[in-house]
């Protein structure tokens, strides 16, 4: 039962998601859906991170008493990957705000929403 | 020593500042920005600067004072600081150039321009796999957010599918981080590399991940749609930064994290590369937007660099000289060139004609073109000489293959817009932006690319021995262009005088013919000249351009020394020929031919180099295994310029469209840099006794149906030019005829047939076009009685054409006597059937030019046309002279022209008595008492007539025997049009434009492959994104060898 | 003999629109004037040669006399009767004569029957662009006195007024037999140094020309066709 | 031999040539006229029409090139004469042959053509530049048979010199190359078709079409050298085949004899023969001429 | 009468003012109509009777009577018959119309007798300019006012000694002096 392990869950359901924002991404007209199918796109990367981060029975890692100096590395979740996160969330934040305040644009110019409609350039 | 971390920090730290100050104080903001741009830029050129000077190692810089994975490393290297000071150049030009756009905008146009310049600096310098990622999306962010400030709805589309994909992308790249720390336990790069795992299947896919993201960022065909996008709208300032630093710090990137993967992965770049680059030029055939255009010439530079980083394992030489020659090339010309686009605001490109009016800017456009082409003096020049060699000796030669393929196509719609901004005529009024601070970077970015590519030249090897000093006198003579055309035309004679004195008495042998031809052709055919009024902008230099090339050519030691002559000439004649009247296609068409040609010469000299192992002349004898394919590259590629059949379709265009005094120049001189071109390989074949029996023979009958044809077309044109251009084909095709027996006596035809094609073919052009000067007109139907009003130039035209059909007594007789004993020693009968019937057709076209010009009824508008101008007859004369004297005494040109080749070819010399009779196996010919004969003949008859008719009633030309009518006009009585009509039933099949229908048809269809490719861009931001991950999909599929 | 030629040409209905002075533009883009009758046709008038000294002037009579060679010029119905003499049967070769397709070949001229006035300007063209020595040979009737069209509107009736006549064959019309007559009547008067018609009409040449005026009308060449 | 006495000799084989074409001429048009059952012309008839044409009174001149057009022309029939060798083994009638071979004469031919169409192309007659066209075109095709013909007999004696090839043909009718090479010599008969340019190739003068093509403007004195210059052309053209293809001759009566029935020969088949239009007459020679002479090569080459 | 002469007379007289309907042969008749209704008759003609080639155009001139007579022949080239109309225009500023647009060979038979006759064609092209004679300054020689005799004499230079005789007088005199008797 291997698989139903926390690291497991969280490994399959970031992959569940990243796969749905993809999905939302490439079957989604409407710009705002795209937008939503990206943030899923980026949450499901973030929850793959922490499930990479995570190491079974280990704890926060604070090194403080309850770990033990010389091993901590065994002992410890790995702190790389949150602190990773974090950054990538906030990187993820910026990329979902700035996409947003593209789509406002792009309604102020042409009244639509449907990416269809933005065909101006080909070729 | 600044340390890097201040680039971040100047970045970070004043796009913070510049927030606080207040919004009116514009100026201030931008002038901080400049100065931290130009601090950066300090920092970097600091850095380069000291390891250039001496051989430190690189310095890693870690933030946090903690090593990795606990802090973000950074490294500064002489790679590093050379990637950086470039990123930062363009960005603080691109700044320049964008100043009063920015400035519209405000400040934080300002605040995000320093961030992504900031950002592009921390990818190149990052060690850390985790900060690649974030400053990816940071470069990402910022570029979307430049462009989120124009809010127009076109750029505004483009921007979000850009932002699209470029997350999407970071996305991937993310995984791939997240997975190799998990199996690597580090994000440092060189930890990484130390490690080692990149046998673990897991562990490649994470690679793969990384890998694919940073190629995806460059932008490879197919998936780069919404990049296109981005180039079409963004601001040319912009696109500048995009294609030149982002596209740059991003190769960097893809070549840092590369020691990660696998050799396989290297494969993968090739072929990535290779098709991005075949791929984006093949669209770009058909494309008309000069900002998308660009794009896709990026697009495909970009995809050759990215295919030269996978070639890596396979290069001996210093891979990294090699990307940076190319990689600075690029740069700064498709910078230079966006922002040309911005200066120009047209973006169809059939419209910039208008650029015309600032010669400079055509200029600058000109360098930009020659450069991303490779076209020597600029870097790329050398880069890709010493890839293609690298390539050849380590025999992939199929990528070599397809980067001169990719590269011709690219050459295709490059030089189409040229022409188009030389020739065509607009009617757009609308003049160009040339605001200092636009024109300003541009013109930087022109000169580095000269000075660049003078001291790229000795990064590589043999490219010291090229001699700048002629290179120095064409760029003075640019900078003289706005003197008067006589004064420029002196100092061109004069250097011209200098360059022959100092190569001619060096040269021996073969070499000394086709010196003397170049170079004292060139000095005579610069002569006429002296008629031109006005400046003549643009003239000089070119003409210079080409006589220098083919200087070099004689005097190249190496093969890239020939090259570069080799380039250097094509480029000056295509300025040349592109200045005629309608010239622009079939400068385009020789530009397209010429540069095929040069590349398949480059091919050999790659084999000869893989063979022999260095880079001289002579290495064109040692070509290993390869010989027969090499030799007869080497002929194909010159024989696109002595215009043999299937390769002749750009000249008669060229040579009839250019300027009355540049026909002789390309015609009678430049034609001659493929003979020598041919002698060269054939000499390289070994000689008489050589093992490549096949390619000679082929190349026998290639001639001498060359010659038939182009006989025979010229004996059918309307056009007098074009009839002289027909013959050129023809005469180059007996000369290729003769080369091809390898005999001796085939020797002494070929070149006294170049010598003595020279000669009358430069009085035939000067000639003709000394009438066309006068008449205004090409066609003969509307020439006619010039005998009466150019008395002069007819006697030497009358001359010339005497020699061309090879009656005794002249010189050219010598051409057909020889050829007679050569064919028949050599055992060639129908070949050389085929070259006597050819002979004959010369002589329809030879009436005919003589008569529809010359002879026949003068009309209305031609009463009072004067006598050529004496600078135009000077040097017909000179030549008729010379033709005379050698005509007297044949054995002075052809006694020492024998000896020349006696080492060569021991076989079958002529034997010259003292009478000056010459003796060949079988026949013999006295020149001297033949000239002596006929003479004395001439004039005792001439005087029988005299007594017999001493004043014949001098009439005019209506006075003929009209069947008792009287003729009505001129026009209708100069029986010119379609002279040959009776020959045109029986054989005129011969002469259907197969040829030149077969190369459309393919110029047809790769255009519609080009085209139906390009379809794939529909425009849909989704059908990008789908494209991204399908394009995932389809290289891991492949990298791991199949489905 | 300007002022003539002008007389006629100035009828504004008789207009010859190829010999208008015209101005067009030369290639330099200067205006030049065209007047065709003075740019395109020599002007001069014929001159008087004077015959060799004797000796040899009788031999070289001999020797045109003896190759007579006529321009094939069918001016009217006669024309028919002169193929024959190419025939077996009249095999005019033998004596000599040989027939030219132009007239700067040809030395003797028949003028075969009628001339109507359209025709008279061609054949004065063709008979002054043959060379000196030249011979004519009128024959039929016609050219004599105009024979069945002495009334007509538009025949000429004598030809001797229009150009110098050496031999004048009559009937209506006179077979072949009677044109071999009359070349070797023309021979006789060759060998004898009489059959000098060019230089008498290069002689009388005004009084030709006025002739020639005289009936037609519309004269749209030079004085002289050279 | 001293240079006078070359001279010398040159001129008596140039006065025997001369009055020889002016004889053959005449006989050739009277035989032609018995053809007909005509009586024809009188046998001394072309030395009556010479002094006529000479000694035309008046003359005019299109130009310098209209003058010098007859020039040429003669030049060109007298230096084939002068470049070819009259009897073989005789010092005093290989004129000038020394100075080069069979090619300077096969190429010298256009000597006289361009000299002469430029001649009449300044008479600015439309008619003389069809001629010429004419005469051009098929001459372009006429040579190919005979080039080949003087290849396939350049390798069957090894040399290019006319006075070799026919020393090499001496001693027996059966050493001539009539015998020895019958497929070059029925190729070059062919095309010597095309050079005396007599029916069916005789659409270049075209006497009713185009009065007689590209002298129709030449007159008086000018004919008079054109004729001249026929006369030889005819008997010297026939010379350099009768050299290279029927055994040279020994003496000048073997001369007069062969060249008459070379000359006869084109002109039966002319008589007998109608014209050719131009087309007609380009694509001819290059049918079973050529053919003849590749097999002629390929029979010598093999 | 021919049939198909018949029939067409027949359906022209309901049309058009037929006169003096004159059979010459059986596939001949000359008709004679008025000069206003003759364009029209002959375009009614060609169109709807099947005569459809023009065969010539000539003209008689009736000096006594003032007129000139022309007259269009038609034909049938199916049925093989011929009809002759013709019409009679003053000789004073004779004028018809043009024909040239029914047949492109009119214009020149027009041309002729412009020339020949002073009978204009208006909108006829070149029929103005001279046709076969070339120079031609009198009234047009083939009037019958026009005195070519007198004309020839003053023109032509007659050469004196010239005597005309009656050729059936002169044979009869020759061949038969005693037939008078």
């Amino acid at each position: 039962m291997e698989i139903f392990q926390l690291e497991y869950i969280t490994l399959i359901t970031g992959g569940l998601l990243v796969l749905t924002g993809l999905w939302g991404i490439i079957s989604q007209k409407n710009l705002i859906r795209m937008v939503i199918g990206f943030s899923l796109f980026d949450t499901g990367l973030h929850v793959i991170m922490i499930s990479i981060g995570y190491i079974r029975n280990g704890t926060a890692p604070i090194l403080d008493k309850a770990v033990d100096k010389v091993n901590a590395a065994g002992q410890i979740v790995d702190p790389l990957p949150q602190a990773l996160v974090l950054t990538a969330i906030v990187i993820g934040l910026g990329v979902t705000a700035l996409m947003l305040a593209y789509v406002v644009r792009l309604h102020k110019e042409k009244g639509s929403l449907n990416i269809t409609n933005f065909k101006d350039l080909k070729w | 020593m600044v340390t890097p971390i201040f680039i971040i920090a100047t970045g970070l730290g004043l796009a913070f500042a510049l927030g606080f100050i207040p919004k009116k104080h514009i100026n201030l903001t931008g002038i901080l920005s400049f100065l931290g741009l130009a601090f950066m830029t300090f920092i970097s050129g600091q850095w380069l600067f000291s390891y250039l000077g001496n051989n430190e190692l690189s310095q890693f810089i870690f933030t946090a004072g903690a090593r990795p994975p606990f802090a973000i490393a950074l490294k500064m290297g002489q790679a590093e600081a050379m990637i950086t000071l470039l990123i930062n150049v363009v960005g603080l030009l691109s700044a320049v150039f964008l100043y009063d756009k920015l400035k519209q905008i405000g400040r934080n146009a300002f605040i995000i321009y320093l961030v992504l310049i900031m950002a592009l600096n921390v990818i190149v310098m990052t060690r850390d796999l985790f900060n690649l990622f974030v400053f990816l999306e940071i470069t990402s962010i910022a570029t979307a957010g430049l462009m989120l400030l124009d809010s127009n709805l076109k750029t505004l589309s483009a921007g979000f599918k850009y932002l699209l994909a470029t997350s999407l992308i970071a996305g991937v790249f993310l995984i791939g981080t997240i997975f190799i720390y998990s199996f690597g336990g580090s994000l440092f790069i060189d930890d990484l590399t130390a490690i080692g795992m990149a046998p673990l299947k897991a562990v490649s896919v994470a690679v793969f991940l990384l890998m694919i993201s940073i190629i995806l960022e460059l932008k490879p065909f197919p998936a780069n749609g919404w990049g296109l996008d981005v180039y079409q709208t963004a601001n040319p300032g912009i696109s500048s930064v995009i294609s030149g630093g982002t596209a740059t710090a991003m190769l960097f990137a893809l070549y840092k994290i590369m020691p990660l993967s696998t050799m396989q992965s290297y494969d993968i770049l090739i072929w990535v590369g290779l098709i991005t680059f075949l791929g984006s030029n093949l669209m770009g055939l058909k494309q008309s937007d000069a900002r998308r255009l660009l794009g896709y010439s990026s697009i495909g530079q970009i995809g050759l660099m990215i295919s030269i980083i996978g070639m890596k394992p396979y290069i001996q030489f210093d891979i990294q000289i090699i990307l940076l020659a190319i990689l600075i090339t690029h740069l700064m010309a498709k910078a230079g060139f966006f922002w040309l686009t911005g200066i120009v605001g047209n973006t169809d490109i059939s419209k910039w004609g208008m650029i015309r009016k600032h010669p400079e800017m055509l200029f600058l456009m000109g360098t930009f073109v020659f450069a991303l082409i490779g076209f020597p003096p600029f870097p790329s020049f050398f880069g890709k000489w010493q890839l293609i060699m690298e390539l050849s000796s380590s025999g992939h030669f199929l990528w070599i293959g397809l980067i001169l393929l990719g590269s011709l196509i690219e050459a295709v719609y490059l030089f189409r817009w040229l022409g188009y901004a030389i020739k065509k005529e607009t009617a757009t009024q609308s003049s160009i932006d040339i605001r200092p601070h636009k024109t300003l970077p541009t013109i930087i970015f022109a000169v580095f690319l000269y000075g660049v590519g003078y001291l790229a030249s000795f990064w590589f090897p043999m490219g010291g021995s090229i001699n700048w000093l002629p290179l120095a006198f064409i760029a003075i003579l640019f900078a003289l262009d706005f003197l008067p055309a006589w004064i420029k035309n002196i100092i061109s004679i004069a250097g011209l005088s200098y360059y022959a004195y100092q190569i001619i008495p060096e040269q021996e042998g073969l070499y000394l013919i086709f010196a003397f031809i170049f170079l004292i052709g060139g000095i005579l055919t610069l002569i006429p000249g002296f008629t031109n009024k006005g400046k003549r902008i643009g003239f000089y230099p070119v003409a210079m351009m080409m006589f220098v090339g083919m200087g070099m050519l004689i005097e190249a030691q190496s093969m890239l020394e020939f090259f570069f002559g080799w380039e250097l000439m094509t480029a000056g004649s295509y300025f040349l020929i592109i200045r005629g009247h309608r010239s622009m296609p079939h400068a385009l068409s020789y530009m397209l031919f010429s540069l095929g040609g040069a590349y398949l010469i480059f091919a050999a000299f790659g084999i000869a180099f893989a063979g022999s192992g260095n880079f001289l002349m002579s290495g064109l004898s040692t070509m290993g295994g390869l010989g027969g394919i090499a030799y007869t590259l080497l002929a194909i590629g010159f024989m696109t310029k002595t215009a043999s059949l299937g390769l002749h379709i750009w000249l008669p265009g060229a040579h009839a469209e250019a300027e009355s005094d540049v026909s002789p120049m390309v015609s009678a001189i430049l034609l001659k840099a493929g003979v020598l071109g041919l002698i060269i390989t054939f000499m390289a074949m070994g000689g008489p006794n050589n093992e490549y029996t096949t390619l000679p023979y082929v190349l026998g009958w290639l001639g001498a149906i060359t010659a038939l044809v182009g006989n025979l077309a010229a004996a059918f044109q309307e056009d007098a030019k074009r009839l002289l251009a027909y013959s050129s084909i023809g005469q180059l095709g007996y000369i290729l005829f003769a080369l091809a027996m390898m005999t001796h006596l085939g020797w002494l035809t070929g070149i006294g047939y170049s010598l003595s094609h020279f000669a009358y073919k430069a009085i035939l052009f000067m000639g003709i076009g000394a009438v066309v000067l006068r008449l205004k007109t090409h066609n003969m139907f509307e020439m006619g009685g010039m005998i009466k009003k150019m008395p002069f130039t007819f006697i030497a035209v009358l001359m010339g054409i005497i020699t061309l059909a090879g009656i005794p007594p002249l010189i050219g007789f010598a051409g057909k006597w020889l050829f007679y004993n050569a064919i028949i020693e050599k055992g060639w009968y129908f070949q050389g059937t085929i070259i006597f019937f050819a002979g004959i057709i010369a002589f329809l076209y030879c009436f005919r030019i003589l008569y529809a010009v010359f002879l026949g009824q003068l009309k209305d508008e031609h009463r009072n046309v004067k006598e050529a101008p004496i600078w135009y007859l000077i040097p017909q004369y000179l030549l008729l002279l010379s033709i005379m004297i050698f005509s007297a005494k044949p054995e002075w040109i052809f006694q020492p022209l024998g000896s020349m080749l006696a080492p060569i070819f021991p076989q079958g010399q002529l034997v010259w008595n003292e009478g000056g009779t010459a003796f060949s196996d079988i026949g013999y010919w006295n020149g001297s008492w033949v000239m002596y004969i006929i003479g004395i003949m001439f004039v005792m008859i001439f005087a029988w007539l005299f007594i017999q008719n001493r004043k014949p009633k001098k009439v005019k030309q209506f006075n003929i025997v009209y069947a008792g009518e009287k003729p009505e006009r001129p026009e209708t009585t100069h029986m010119a049009y379609n002279m040959y009509s009776g020959y045109n039933k029986a054989l005129g099949f011969i002469t259907a434009n197969g040829i030149t229908t077969f190369w459309n048809w393919i110029s047809e269809h790769v255009t519609a492959m080009g085209d139906s490719l390009r379809k794939i861009y529909s425009g849909n931001g989704q059908t990008y994104v789908f494209h991204i991950i399908l394009f995932v999909i389809i290289v891991y599929l492949f990298s791991n060898g199949g489905f | 003999m300007e002022s003539q030629n002008n007389n006629n040409n100035n009828q504004e209905k008789f207009r010859d629109p190829n010999l208008d002075k015209r101005t067009v533009i030369s290639p330099d883009g200067q205006q030049i004037e065209v007047d065709p009758l003075q740019d395109y046709f020599e002007q001069a008038r014929p001159q008087v040669h004077k015959p060799a000294s004797k000796v040899i002037e009788k031999f070289l009579n001999w020797a045109r006399a003896e190759s007579l060679w006529v321009l094939g010029f069918g001016t009217g119905c006669g024309s028919i009767e002169i193929p024959p003499l190419t025939t077996p049967r009249f095999d005019a070769y033998r004596f000599g004569v040989a027939m030219r397709p132009t007239p700067r070949q040809s030395s003797v001229f028949i003028i075969s029957g009628y001339l109507s006035v359209k025709t008279l300007k061609r054949a004065i063209r063709s008979y002054e662009q043959m060379q000196n020595p030249k011979y004519v040979i009128g024959l039929g009737s016609c050219t004599i006195n105009g024979g069945m069209y002495w009334d007509s509107y538009n025949t000429i009736n004598r030809l001797d007024y229009y150009m110098p006549v050496d031999n004048y064959v009559a009937g209506c019309m006179p077979r072949p037999e009677a044109i071999l007559a009359a070349f070797e009547s023309l021979k006789k008067r060759i060998k004898e140094g009489r059959a000098d018609g060019a230089n008498k009409y290069a002689e009388h040449f005004d009084w030709y020309k006025a002739n020639q005026k005289k009936v037609i009308k519309d004269w749209n060449m030079p004085d002289y066709n050279w | 031999m001293s240079i006078i006495a070359k001279l010398l000799w040159v001129l008596l084989g140039l006065f025997i040539i001369l009055n020889w074409g002016l004889l053959m001429g005449a006989l050739i048009r009277k035989i032609v006229a018995r053809v007909g059952k005509r009586v024809g012309i009188r046998w001394y008839q072309p030395w009556l029409s010479l002094p006529m044409l000479y000694s035309t009174r008046s003359s005019i001149s299109h130009g310098v090139m209209y003058y010098l057009g007859p020039v040429f022309r003669l030049s060109g029939g007298v230096g084939i004469f002068l470049f070819m060798p009259l009897i073989v083994g005789s010092p005093y009638f290989d004129n000038f042959s020394f100075a080069g071979d069979v090619v300077v004469i096969l190429y010298f031919q256009f000597f006289g053509m361009l000299g002469m169409a430029l001649g009449a192309g300044e008479g600015g007659h439309p008619y003389s530049t069809i001629g010429i066209s004419r005469g051009l075109a098929q001459f372009t095709t006429v040579e190919v048979p005979l080039t080949l013909a003087v290849i396939s007999l350049a390798i069957q004696y090894d040399t290019l010199s006319i006075k070799e090839i026919a020393a090499a043909q001496q001693g027996g009718i059966t050493n001539w190359t009539l015998f020895t090479n019958p497929l070059a010599t029925a190729a070059a008969l062919l095309s010597m078709l095309g050079i005396f340019r007599h029916a069916p190739f005789n659409l270049v003068q075209a006497p009713n079409e185009i009065p007689i093509g590209p002298p129709t403007e030449y007159h008086g004195t000018y004919l008079g050298v054109l004729r001249t210059n026929g006369a030889i052309l005819h008997v010297i053209e026939a010379v350099l085949f009768m050299n290279l293809f029927f055994g040279g001759a020994g003496n000048w009566i073997e001369l007069i004899i062969k060249t008459f029935f070379i000359y006869f020969f084109t002109v039966f088949i002319g008589v007998v023969f109608p014209r050719f239009r131009i087309e007609q007459s380009v694509v001819w020679f290059l049918k079973v001429p050529l053919v003849l002479g590749i097999l002629a090569i390929l029979f010598m080459a093999i | 009468m021919n049939t198909t002469i018949e029939e067409t007379l027949t359906s022209l007289e309901s049309r058009f003012e037929l006169k003096d309907i004159k059979q010459q042969r059986g596939d001949l008749v000359f008709v004679t109509v008025k000069k206003e209704q003759l364009i029209s008759l002959l375009t009614h003609m060609r169109d709807n009777e099947n005569f459809t080639h023009f065969v010539m155009l000539s003209v008689v001139d009736w000096i006594e009577d003032g007129v000139f007579q022309l007259s269009y022949i038609l034909n049938n080239p199916e049925k093989h018959v011929d009809i002759v109309f013709r019409c009679m225009i003053e000789r004073e500023n004779a004028s018809m119309e043009s024909a040239h647009h029914l047949w492109k060979q009119v214009a020149t038979y027009q041309r002729e007798l412009y020339e020949m006759y002073g009978i204009d064609f208006p909108g006829s092209p070149r029929v103005h300019e001279s046709f076969i004679l070339e120079g031609w300054d009198d009234i047009p020689p083939m009037r019958r006012e026009f005195d070519t005799k007198k004309y020839s004499e003053d023109t032509y230079f007659p050469r004196p000694g010239r005597e005309s005789k009656d050729p059936k007088e002169h044979m009869k005199n020759k061949l038969y002096p005693d037939a008078d008797k």
